[in-house]
Parts: structure tokens; sequence; C-alpha cells
């Protein structure tokens, strides 16, 4: 008797569950809806739902919510500017957490249960390639605008896209300022050992057997360690020219400060991207960040159209900084808004299409889908390297376009002193 | 002094002690006599309430005990020396008798008792800085027996002390006994070593089964033939 | 006897006939997933519940199950569904000698040792990358785009664990199983050779964790070590889903894990969007001070303390049990 | 050869004797008692026959066989059972359960193990409490069911660890008659026993340890009239 | 010589904070036998609270050390006594309940505080956060340096506490016999939730101290359990003294393993020491050397 009543108790339970999930969410799309009419003056009941997928929770929140205030600011000018054709568009945003199988569950959603048109976002390497694959197999077209590793536009998958540059190019800059400049004999690859960093630190391990550098030292370590100093004494040890980290925030942080307690003095420390362009890194690190180079993908001196004028709103309306992920996010709302306007239909295939014609210029600069080496359906897009000069992140590389002069060579000793 | 009434105890649905009474007097040597499992350790975990009766009533100088926790009975100075010495294995001597004179009157004068106690057991002064634990069977006896009297008790339960020691030790555990008895002490022990307790004793109770079979002296009981059946069966 | 060959069969009707009432393929997903969890959570229950070994690590099998399909397709371009073949007994493998290992070890130290354990393969997972993948990970196209395949699939393995896990403790196995969690120096000496038989349950449960991870990665079609390895989010989830439901019971973990399921999404969902957007926040908090509450006041989980809980409503006093039975 | 042989074992803990040097012989069918005050070594000595502790030294043969170094449920599986004397009832299986599972020592098959159980019940008159759960019976039944479930194990020898200890009067005459009952069902036993009454009625021979050494081995009355038997257990005067 | 050296300065400096994490798991595992799961995201909750009271107060860590502590004690003692001890007597079937209580605790602290603040890391960047001292050529952190030497204050104190007073001899006999200990007037339940507590002050110490070099996020916790049963584990169930040599064994082993091996495998060593230990050795590292 106790098996069964439990059984369908449980049963019971779970079929009254979806079925009033059903219900209700119904409720909450009309819910929104009235809202949404009641806030802009559109035309009646003609919206456009585009699903973007961010980290809104977990450990990369904190890019998440950049992003997140980058599209919503996109989203209000699209809209005062008469929206998608006269309809109005709206993103409607699911919190990946940072893991796969979130992503992927939310992207499930949004294609199934919410029918969005198409999808953005994608922040995470792994979470975006999980969401992508999701998206092909559904045919529906996904504009990727952070997740970058490699693997993703190399897949031959036609729906998908991807405005950011793969992991492979963010050291392109680097790589012409260690050839002109720099020019090191040997380098040490330092990495996180996740998505990102991982085949980060293999693209660039390739780029400097290429350039004819000896990697004298390729490690990976574990996010949360709490001493980096014996991985960091190998490095003094081997004495290389540069030294090149990709790393998250705080163990960038780390690995800046213990590398100064080491006083390990390479010709450059160069970062790969990620957690090396943030206000908070030089904030943690103060003197040991000092100088410090990093690849990056967009800076807001840039010479495209709206890139200052973005950073200042956004500055402006959120009371704090942006960086590349957030014009990447800005840029891509407008290249959707762009390619909605365009496409022929709402359908899957229209969007695709109408996508894959895209040619305009945005804050991060010209968005042109092509297919080139063994991808497609790949931005190709002009990186750049920033350096810490005295507390300020400035461009530095391509000197074309430099909003300061690299500080090179660097005399630790004096910056450092012991 | 003590006073147990129609005591019955069960560890869970197993009754081990039924309707048990007795009494002991102040200043008296009272011993409790019975085989394995006839049920004396628990009735001295009753009386210091480590075990707590399904009904029954344990008096101590006239207030009631069994629903008070087992760390309280200490305090109103009821020592209790348990089976197999449950020493303190890894402190030392001193500790493991400092232990015995944690209540604030005992702590007044731990330093005198300890000196006591020692001159009692002259071979633990040798072994005062030994862990509890690297002892001897007889040290550890003496060792928990002087645990007992740090309390500066009234009275004091043993439960076998002889348990586990060789005949000249346990004839020396015995004589100690006898020794804080004839010191003014009031004692209940528990014992399957017949022979010597009910020859040292004042008066004794036969347990067998849970129940109390025979009391009486103990001289008298050692000639009874009922005794030698409940432990040799003959 | 009557009543529980009723719930049998009800449970797997209304499992069966749930896809053609609803056809929103995010609930089926959500359904599926809380079948997936019946597998893992029963065979945890298997080993933990009535073989008494509390393990810490199915997360390692799950893990062995899910990148046998995917190395498979990386390695040698196979289908991932032969991992389907390969995956259970390469976890059951990878049991056996988990167990030679650890099984030396009793309650509380042999769960430190199954963490230890699947830390390892965690780490070594994500440190071998040439050959796992490592971070990168390991994706996949899912071969339908339908879920009613996947479904079916799902609701199959359940129904095969929890008949598997039935008819094993109706046996001798299953006593021996018993017999070893309530008493191993009893179990000795009654003939039972406790390591051997603790190898089997962990066998069986291991093969079955297999599957289901095998499948986490046909459906899911994304695995990475952080995903498939994680302790907190597959090897205590099992533990927890174990509990909620009832430990040592058949129906339990099923029934756990469909609240698991639920509560996780029901509050991610911020209660379908009804209440304030931090509530979807909050959804492992819920989970967590259930898990609490559950330990506290229903020590044997809902099926376990169905009686007492029933009896909560119906203000009944809780006869005691003087009969009743333990398999 | 003899039916089962210990050959002057020896057992350390520590740097403590246990048991010491000690040699006996049980012949097939009869009544063993082993007696000896409290902490003689009565309890390690089963230990040490059905392999839950390793020997320190000499030997154990079981007909003939060396059984010492083997593990416990492979010296059940050669027909050694034993009950313990703190009683290791399965606490959440059903008496029936309980039983059944040891009755699985010899057969798969659940039905032939469920038959063999419900015969060894009835014999042990533990048949009406079948349904009941292990954890529920008082501590008679729970003896009883410690019999049962060794006896279940078809052994060839019974181990019998204080079986009757914290029983009635009235229990322990039907103790003893179930015992007599096994063993005139053709089971061999060792019995360790505190109620000399009981040892007195029952055994053949019986032999009594100190200190984990014998003191004296033969028929009951000449053990029991043993002056050294006498002294260890009422003490020296 | 140099790599050498400053590895083992790095795992020594480490496998103090690693001690005194290990000391308050020992604690309670020797008192309780259970495994607190939760002891991690216990350390979680003092490091946030130090943050706070650095980023709103200003307070420094080292001063925050004195309410960190005392908070956490309170917290432990309520843990123990609402959850844990209430547990002891129900009856269920896995004997291992109170370590999934633990469990349970430990998700739902780093739930509420992922709640509060969010999962962002933050840190706390003092003056002193970068000063280093150098011997030669081996750099000390001084932070480190700092939080090694109150670590080894914390642990004096604990000793003294453990054998010097009445309260602390309590705690040992309640570990070494309980049913003793309550013979000797010893409100053993009381003792349990005292120790809890000191268990959980002596974490919070280790998290204060890590602060300033280190980082904070939710879900650091797991992180930092998964070290301190290692540690307790290496040094010996129960032993004080073990847990310190536990955690400077931990702490060194790792470095060596980061250095000699790879950076990533330093926990994987840990956890091999750990299983190998678990299986050949138990007892820990105590038994080998008699401490």
């Amino acid at each position: 008797m106790k098996r069964l009543l439990t059984m369908t108790l449980a049963c019971a339970v779970g079929l009254a569950m979806l079925s009033f999930l059903g219900c209700s969410s119904e409720q909450k799309t009309e819910k929104a809806e009235k809202a949404e009419k009641a806030v802009v003056a559109a035309p009646a009941g003609d919206t456009v739902t585009v699903g973007i997928i961010l980290p809104l929770s977990g450990g990369q929140a904190k890019f998440g919510e950049v992003e997140k205030k980058s599209f919503d600011m996109a989203l209000d000018e699209i809209n005062t500017a008469g929206g998608i054709n006269g309809k109005k568009l709206v993103f409607m945003y699911e919190d990946d957490t940072g893991r796969p199988d979130v992503g992927r569950s939310a992207a499930e959603k949004l294609i199934n249960k919410d029918k969005v048109v198409m999808l953005g976002g994608g922040y995470s390497s792994s979470v975006t390639f999980a969401v992508a694959g999701v998206a092909q197999q559904n045919r529906l077209p996904f504009l990727i605008n952070t997740g970058s590793a490699d693997k993703i536009t190399e897949q031959g998958w036609e729906y998908i896209f991807r405005l950011n540059p793969p992991a492979s190019e963010y050291p392109k800059a680097v790589e012409s300022f260690l050839t002109e400049v720099v020019k090191p004999k040997s380098a040490a690859i330092l990495f996180e050992n996740s998505n990102f960093g991982t085949s980060s630190s293999k693209e660039f391990n390739e780029t400097c057997q290429r350039l004819g550098i000896e990697v004298v030292l390729l490690e990976g370590y574990e996010h949360g360690g709490v001493d980096f100093k014996p991985l960091l004494v190998k490095v003094k040890e081997k004495n290389p020219d540069i030294v090149y980290m990709v790393s998250y925030l705080m163990d960038a942080s780390l690995l800046m400060k213990q590398s100064k307690e080491l006083q390990i003095m390479p010709k450059a420390f160069i970062g790969g991207g990620a957690g090396f362009t943030l206000p908070e890194f030089i904030e943690n690190t103060g003197s040991a960040g000092n100088a410090v180079f990093s690849a990056t993908l967009w800076y807001q001196t840039l010479p495209y159209p709206g890139a200052k004028e973005y950073y200042d709103k956004f500055v402006k309306l959120y009371d704090g900084p942006t960086e590349y992920h957030g014009a990447e996010a800005y840029a891509a709302a407008f290249v959707i808004a762009d390619t909605l306007k365009r496409a022929k239909s709402f359908s899957a295939e229209d969007i695709r299409q109408a996508l894959a014609e895209t040619d305009m210029t945005t804050v991060f600069g010209p968005v042109k889908f092509k297919a080139y080496d063994t991808k497609t359906n790949q931005n190709d897009v002009a990186t750049y390297m920033v350096q810490w000069i005295d507390g300020n992140l400035e461009l530095v590389w391509p000197e074309t376009h430099a909003s300061k002069k690299y500080m090179y060579p660097i005399d630790w000793a004096a910056m450092w002193g012991k | 002094m003590l006073e147990v009434k129609n005591l019955n105890v069960s560890y869970g649905d197993v009754q081990v002690l039924w309707d048990v009474n007795f009494s002991v007097a102040e200043g008296e040597f009272v011993v409790l006599v019975g085989a394995n499992g006839a049920g004396k350790s628990t009735m001295m975990k009753a009386v210091s309430s480590l075990v707590s009766p399904m009904s029954g009533e344990i008096s101590f100088n006239g207030r009631r005990i069994d629903t008070l926790p087992a760390h309280s009975i200490i305090g109103l100075g009821l020592a209790h020396v348990p089976e197999g010495r449950q020493l303190f294995p890894e402190m030392t001597v001193k500790e493991n008798l400092e232990m015995g004179a944690l209540s604030p009157a005992a702590k007044l004068t731990r330093k005198e008792t300890y000196q006591k106690a020692l001159s009692l057991f002259p071979r633990l002064r040798e072994r005062e800085r030994q862990m509890a634990g690297t002892l001897s069977g007889g040290e550890q006896q003496m060792c928990a027996i002087a645990r007992g009297l740090m309390a500066r008790p009234k009275m004091m339960l043993f439960d076998e002390p002889s348990l586990g020691l060789s005949p000249v030790l346990t004839q020396e555990v015995f004589r100690l006994v006898q020794k804080i008895h004839e010191e003014g002490m009031t004692i209940l022990m528990v014992e399957q070593n017949v022979k010597q307790t009910l020859g040292i004793c004042d008066r004794a109770y036969v347990l067998e089964n849970g129940r109390i079979l025979m009391q009486g002296k103990g001289k008298d009981l050692l000639e009874d033939q009922k005794v030698k059946e409940a432990f040799l069966g003959i | 006897m009557k009543n529980r060959s009723w719930a049998q069969l009800i449970a797997p009707l209304i499992l069966l006939a749930f896809p053609l009432f609803v056809d929103s393929d995010y609930y089926r997903h959500v359904v599926i997933m809380a079948l997936m969890w019946v597998v893992i959570g029963s065979s945890w229950n298997l080993l933990a519940g009535f073989t008494g070994q509390v393990s810490f690590g199915h997360a390692i099998f799950f893990g062995i199950g899910a990148y046998s399909a995917g190395l498979l397709k990386m390695h040698l371009g196979l289908s991932p569904w032969w991992g389907m073949l390969l995956g259970g007994p390469m976890a059951m493998a990878i049991g056996f000698v988990i167990g030679w290992i650890c099984f030396r070890l009793r309650g509380p130290y042999f769960a430190l040792a199954t963490i230890a354990v699947g830390e390892i393969f965690h780490l070594l997972f994500k440190y071998f990358n040439n050959f796992t993948g490592g971070m990168e990970g390991i994706l996949i196209i899912q071969t339908f785009r339908s879920k009613l395949p996947y479904y079916f699939l799902a609701l199959g393995l359940a129904g095969a664990c929890v008949l598997t896990i039935i008819l094993v403790m109706r046996s001798k196995w299953g006593y021996y199983f018993i017999s070893i969690r309530e008493d191993q120096d009893a179990a000795e000496s009654m003939g039972i050779s406790a390591f051997r038989y603790k190898s089997l349950s962990l066998m069986i449960s291991s093969f079955f964790t297999g599957l289901a991870g095998a499948f986490y990665m046909n459906y899911m079609a994304f695995i990475d070590p952080e995903v498939v390895y994680s302790l907190h989010y597959i090897s205590i989830m099992a533990i927890l889903v174990g509990i909620i439901g009832g430990v040592g019971t058949i129906w339990g973990p099923a029934v756990g894990a469909f609240i698991m399921v639920l509560v996780q999404e029901t509050f991610r969902s911020s209660i379908f969007g009804l209440a304030p957007d931090w509530v979807s926040e909050a959804h492992a908090l819920v989970f967590g001070v259930l898990v609490m509450f559950v330990i506290l006041f229903m020590a044997n989980g809902v099926v376990g303390d169905w009686k007492k809980i029933t009896h909560l409503f119906t203000g009944k006093k809780q006869a005691p049990s003087t009969n009743g039975s333990a398999a | 050869m003899s039916f089962f042989e210990a050959i002057d074992i020896t057992k350390h803990f520590g740097g403590l004797a246990a048991v010491n040097d000690l040699g006996f012989e049980v012949r097939q069918g009869e009544i063993f008692g082993l007696i000896g005050p409290n902490g003689s070594g009565k309890t390690t000595v089963f230990n040490l026959i059905n392999g839950y502790y390793p020997l320190t030294g000499g030997n154990i043969l079981f007909e003939g066989r060396q059984i010492n170094g083997l593990p416990t449920w492979k010296i059940c599986k050669l027909g050694i059972g034993r009950t313990f004397q703190v009683v290791k009832p399965l606490r959440r299986m059903t008496v029936l359960e309980n039983v059944t599972a040891s009755a699985f020592n010899h057969t798969g098959d659940l039905k032939v193990a469920k038959a063999k159980a419900e015969e060894v019940l009835d014999f042990c008159r533990l048949g009406h409490k079948k349904d009941f759960l292990a954890s529920g019976l008082t501590i008679g039944d729970r003896k009883r069911l410690e019999i049962a479930r060794s006896l279940a194990t078809s052994p060839k020898l019974l181990l019998l660890d204080e079986t009757m200890a914290g029983l009635t009067p009235q229990e322990q005459g039907e103790g003893v008659e179930l015992i007599r009952k096994v063993r005139d069902s053709g089971v061999t036993i060792i019995i360790v026993e505190h109620i000399m009454r009981v040892i007195m009625n029952l055994c053949d021979r019986i032999m009594c340890i100190s200190y984990g050494m014998k003191l004296a081995e033969g028929l009951p009355e000449e053990v029991a009239n043993n002056q050294d038997v006498v002294e260890a257990y009422l003490g020296k005067e | 010589m140099d790599v050498f050296l400053q590895t083992l300065v790095s795992g020594v400096l480490i496998g103090g904070i690693y001690a005194l994490i290990g000391i308050g798991m020992t604690l309670i595992m020797g008192v309780m036998h259970i495994i607190n799961l939760a002891h991690g995201q216990l350390m979680m909750v003092a490091m946030y609270i130090t943050f706070v009271l650095y980023q709103y107060l200003g307070l420094d860590p080292y001063v925050s050390l004195f309410i960190a502590m005392p908070a956490l004690f309170l917290l432990g003692a309520v843990i123990q006594k609402l959850f844990l001890n209430p547990l002891l007597k129900v009856d269920s079937i896995l004997p291992e309940n109170q370590v999934l209580m633990t469990v349970g605790i430990g998700m739902v602290l780093t739930e509420i505080v992922r709640i509060i603040f969010g999962s962002d890391y933050k840190s706390v960047t003092t003056s002193y956060s970068g000063s280093v001292m150098y011997l030669g050529d081996i750099a000390f952190n001084t932070p480190m340096v700092v939080a090694f030497g109150i670590a080894l204050a914390l642990t004096a104190g604990l000793f003294y506490f453990l054998l010097r007073t009445d309260l602390g001899k309590s705690v040992r006999a309640t570990a070494q016999n309980k049913e003793a200990a309550r013979l000797m007037g010893v409100n053993a339940e009381r003792i349990t939730v005292l120790t809890f507590g000191i268990g959980a002050g002596l974490v919070a110490a280790a998290g204060t101290l890590l602060l300033p070099i280190f980082y904070l996020f939710p879900d650091i916790g797991g992180h930092f359990t998964l070290k301190a049963f290692v540690i307790t584990i290496l040094g010996g169930l129960g032993s004080t003294v073990g847990a310190i040599f536990g955690g400077v064994v931990l702490g060194i082993a790792e470095s060596f393993g980061a250095t000699y091996l790879s950076m990533d495998l330093k926990d994987v060593v840990g956890m091999v020491i750990f299983l190998l230990v678990l299986i050949f050795l138990p007892g820990g590292l105590k038994r080998l050397t008699k401490i």
C-alpha cells in the first residue's frame, strides 16, 4: 500500500507540476507582453523574440552582467529607432550558470518552449560549444559573440555564426608585436585548465613554433590554487624571454603578484585576454600588474563609429567601466537587429540567409561572416594589444591605433624594487 | 544512603533488570554478586544514570537521581569506578586523576586529594607522567579507583574491579577497597569473585538473571549452598 | 502483494503515456533528466542503501560511461550509440578495480576513499587532454531531433535498472547485500564473502551508472570532465536523490530523482516566472534545505517514512512496526 | 583423523597473550563445553576458530584440513557455524529473511533457501515470529534467531557463544532442550557458557581455561571438582 | 637548489594554513567521530565576514580575526546543537547520517552566501598583500609568514587549552572515552557543541589569514573541505599533532608535486597520498612517528 501511494503521489505531483508549469508559462508570456505593451507604443502584439544565453550566476557572472547590460542598452536604442521594421525586438535572457549542461537546457527551453527566432550570447567556450550543438541540430541560427574555442566554427555548422575571433587569433596582434619589437627566443606558457585556457595555450604554442620561439614551459593549472610559486619557480629557472598567461581575473592577479615576489623578470609578461584587461586586475596587483601586456579585441579609442560613444554611455548608465566583452555584446545586438530587418521572414532559413549576408560596421569593427582556413561563418576581426601603464589600460599595438606608446623594454627591477 | 526501588531496566526491547530492590546505608560496604550477564553492570549504570530505567526509582541521600543526566551524578558525591577501568588512554595518569575532580567542590582541594590518592597508590606516583593506556592492568585499576577518589565522594561504586587481573593483583585491589571503606567510605561493589568479596563486605545481594535472588550478611551467604549452585552449577 | 504489483503497473503506465499528454519538448526534457537521475540514484542506492557502502564517487562511473561513448566518437569516429554497449561494461570493470582497492575500508573510510578516487579521475581526465579532449570537451550532434526516442530510451533504462534491482533484491544476492549492510561480521559468519558481494553490488551499480553516463553523452551531446566527473553535481547529487526519496527502498531514489529535478527546475524558472527573479538563484538553496529537513525529520526519506508523512496529515499516531519487509 | 583439533593455538593482542598455547580436541557428535572466568579468552578462541582473528601461533584442523588462515566465510562454507555472545541480528530484516540469507549457504535458489529457513525456524520454535523484524525480538528470541541462523548454514560444527546469558530460567530450559535437539540432528557443538547449571547439564566434556591457558579438561563432574577450577571461579580464600 | 628551496618554503608556508584547517577538522572528528564535509564552507563564511568587515568598515583582516573567529564559533556551536546532535537519536539505515547532514549544511551555507554576495570573485587587497621578505634568493611572502606565525600561535593556544585547562581536558576525555567522561561529570553534549565551535573558529582563522593573499567566492569551500579531510586522515584521525604534521606534509607534497610533476597534478598528488595512507597506513602518519 505504501509503495502504491508513494508512486501515484509522486506521479500525480509530477504531472500536476508540469501542467502547472505549462499553464503558468503561458500566463507569463501574456503577462510579459502586456507589460511590454504598456511601456512601448509598438504596433499591437508585434514582437520578435531572440534568446540570449549568458552566465548570469556562477563564476563568470561578472562578464555575463556586463554583456547583458550592453545587450539591454543596444535593445533600447534599437526599439527607440523603430524596432525591427516596426516590430518590437525582445531579448529573452537565460542563465547558463557557466555549466554546459545547464546552457543546453536553457537552449532547449528557448528553442522549444519559447520559440525564439534565433539565439545570441554564448560566453564561455564550453557552454557556447554545447549550445551551438543544440542550435545547429534544431536548425536555428545562433550568433555567438564571445565563446571562442576554435572548434566551434570548425564543424561546418551552417547555422552557427561567430562575431568574435576564435581563440587562436586573439594573439594576432601579439604576434606582430613579438616579431617586430620584442624578438624573443624563448617563451613560457601558463594557462588555466579550462576550455578557453587550453585551446588558447595550444594555439599560442603553435604560434611560437611557427615564429621559431622555443617554448620552455607549457603548463596548465587548476583554478582555485592559492600558491603558484611552484609553477613560477620553474619559470624563473628557465628564464624565458616572454611569459604568456591565459588566466581569469583572480589567478591573473595571483600570478603577477607572485611573479613579483619571485622577481621573475622576462622581457615581457603577456596576458591572453580574459582576466588581464579588467580594472580589478590592476586594483588587485598594484605595481605587480604594471607594464603587463594583454591581447584584446577592442578598445574604446578605436576609430570605429560609435565605439567611444558606447563606452561613455555605458559608463554613464551603469556607473562602471566596460571592456571588449561588452562591446562584443553591444555589436551583436545590432547585428541581430540588422539581420532580422533584412530577413525575408522570421523563418530560421531566412534568418540564416540574412545573417550570412551580413556586411556592416559596428562598434566592434566591420562584421562579415566568411569561410576561411578550416572555419565557416566566422567574422574576421583585427586584434589589438593593450598594456597597463601607470594604472591605466592603454592600447599600444598596432601602433597606428595606439592610444599611448608602449612601454618597452621594461626595467622591472626599478619598477618593483626589492 | 542509596535506595533502589522496583527498578526495571531494558536495553531496547530487552529487559535486563526485573523489579530490583536494594539499599545501602551510610558507611556500609555492600556487594552485588552474580554470574556474567546477571545484570550487575546494568545495575551500576542505572545508578549513575548512564542508562535510564523503564520504571522504578533510585534515590541518593533522599534525592531522586534516576531522572538526572549522567554528568550531574558525580557532583552529588557518588563516584563510579566503571567496569574495564575506562581510563582516558591518551592522557597521563595525573590528568586522568584530575579529570576525577572536576566539580567545583572537588577542585578546591584537588592538590591535597591528589597527594592523598597517590599516597594510597604509591605505584601511581612513579607513573604520574605516563599515558594511562600504557599502564599494566593492575595499575590501570588503581588509576581508575584513584580517579574515583579524586571527586571526594560520599559513596563509591565499583564495577568488577578484579576483571582481568591476576589473583595476586585481585587481592591487592580488594585490600585497597577495604582500606578505603575502613576510612569511612560507603561502598557498593559488583563482583564475580564471590569468595573474596563476600569475605570482606558487610552485606551482599545475589543477582541472577536480572533479579535479586537472595541477600544477607557476606559470611552467611558464603556458606549458602544456593550461592555455590548459582556459580558452579553443582 | 497485490498493492505492490499495482504500483509497479501504474508507474510505468503513467510514464509511458506522459508524452501523449505533453508535447512540449521542454517538459519532456525535464522528465528525461529525471529518468536519468532515477537510474543514477537507484544504482547508488543498490550499493549504499542495500549493501551499506556509501559511495561519494558515483561520478566516476557516470564519467566512464559518458567518455566511453564520447571517446569512441572522438578517436574512432564511431557512433556514440556504441557507447551504450561499451559504457556499462567499462564502468563495471573500473568499478571492480575500485572495489578491489576500496573495500578494504569500512564505513566513512570507504566513503572518503571514493571521494579521493573520484577526484583523481576528474583531474586525470582533465590532465590527459590529448586523449580525453580535456576541458575542450567532446561535442556530438544528437541523432534525433525529436525527444521521443530519448524519452523512451531513458524510460527503458530507468525501467531496466529498477527491475534489475527488484530482481536482484529478491534473489540470494539481495539477501546477501542486506546482510552485509546490517552486520558485516555476522554476514561473514553466515558464509557470505563480504568482499565478493560488495564487489558484485558495486559492479551492478556501476554498470547502470555507466549506462546513464553513455546516455547522457548521446542525449546532452556535450561532456567535459567538470560536467561528468563533478563531485558536487553528480556524486553528491546521487546521494541526495537517494536520501530524499529513501535510502534502502526500491522506489525511494526514483521518487527522489523526480523531486530533485522538479524542485530545481521549478525554482530555476523562478516558480514559473511568477516569483521575482532572485528566486531562481535559490534553487540550490531550497534543495539543500530540503535535504537537511529530510535528514532531520524523515531519516528514511519520503518513501521510507511514507507512513509517518501520511499520519502527519491524518493525525493518526504511528503504530509501532513489528513486522514488515526490509527488501 | 580427529574431527576438530586445535593445536597449541596462541593469540597475542599487542604484547598481551589472550590465548596461550591452548590445545584441545573435539569428537564428532559431542557437546564440548568451554568455561572460564570473565576475560579468560573463551570468545577469543571462537574468533580464532572461525577466522575472525588470525592466529599468532598454532594450527586448527577441521576434518583433517587446516583451516587457520582461511577467511571467515570460507570456514563457514566448510561447515563451521557460530553464534555471537553479543547477538548480531540483522535488524532491518525479518526473522525469516535473516535465516533465509543464511540458508543460501549451500543453495542459490530462493525457494529452497526459504523452505530450509522455515524448517529451521520451526525447529527452533521461532516459526510463529518469522515475519517480525529482527530488531523487535526479545532477547530470548534473538538468541534463538542467532542459533537458527547458524543452523541454517547446515554446519557440521556449531560454536555457541553464551547463548543462555540473559535468559529467564524457563527460557534456559528451552534453550538446553534446543541445543540437545541440534546435537541429536547430527551437529557437533562447542559451547561457551557462564551458567554452570546449563553446562553441567548439557556437556559431554568440558574444558576450563583461565588467562588463555587450560586449567582442566574432562567430564563435567571432574572439572567442577577440580581445585584450580573452583579457585578460578570463586577466588582463593 | 633555489628551485628546491623555494618549493620547500612555499610548501611549508601553505602547510601552516593547511594545518590550521586540519586541526579544526581533526578536533571535530576526534570528539564526534564524524567527517565534517561542511568544513571548507565554514571557512568560506568566515572569509566573507572578513571581507565585509574590510569592505564596509575598513577593518584589517588581522583585526577581523577577533570577530570572525567568535562568529564562526557561534555558528559551529549552533550547527552542532540544532542539526547534528539531534541526529544521534535518529535511527536510519545509513550510519553516515551526520556526515550527509554536513553535506546539506555546506550546500545551504554556500547558497545563502551566493544569494547575498553573488558568485563574483571578491578580494581584499591590503597594503601588505604583496610584501615579501627575502632570504638570499628565496622569497617569503609576508602575509603568508604572518599567517604561518598566527597559525603556530593559535595551535599553541589550542594545545594550552587542551593540555592545561579543565575544559580542554574534558574535550580530550570525551574524545577518548565518552562514557567515562560523563561519569566524571562532563556534560558530553555541551562538549560536542563546544568542540564544533572551536573547530569552526580555527578554520575561520585559516580563512581570515588566507584572505589577504587569496580571493573568495561562494564555491571556494568545497575545495578546502577536500583538503581538510586529506590532512586529517594523513595525520591520523583525531590527533592534533598529527593534523599539524599532515597539513605541512600535504603542503610540501603539493608544492613538490607542482614543481616536479605538473601544476595540474598538484591535487592529484594530494589525493593519491591520501588514498595510499588510507589503505596502507590506517592511523595516518602518526603511526610512523609515534607522536
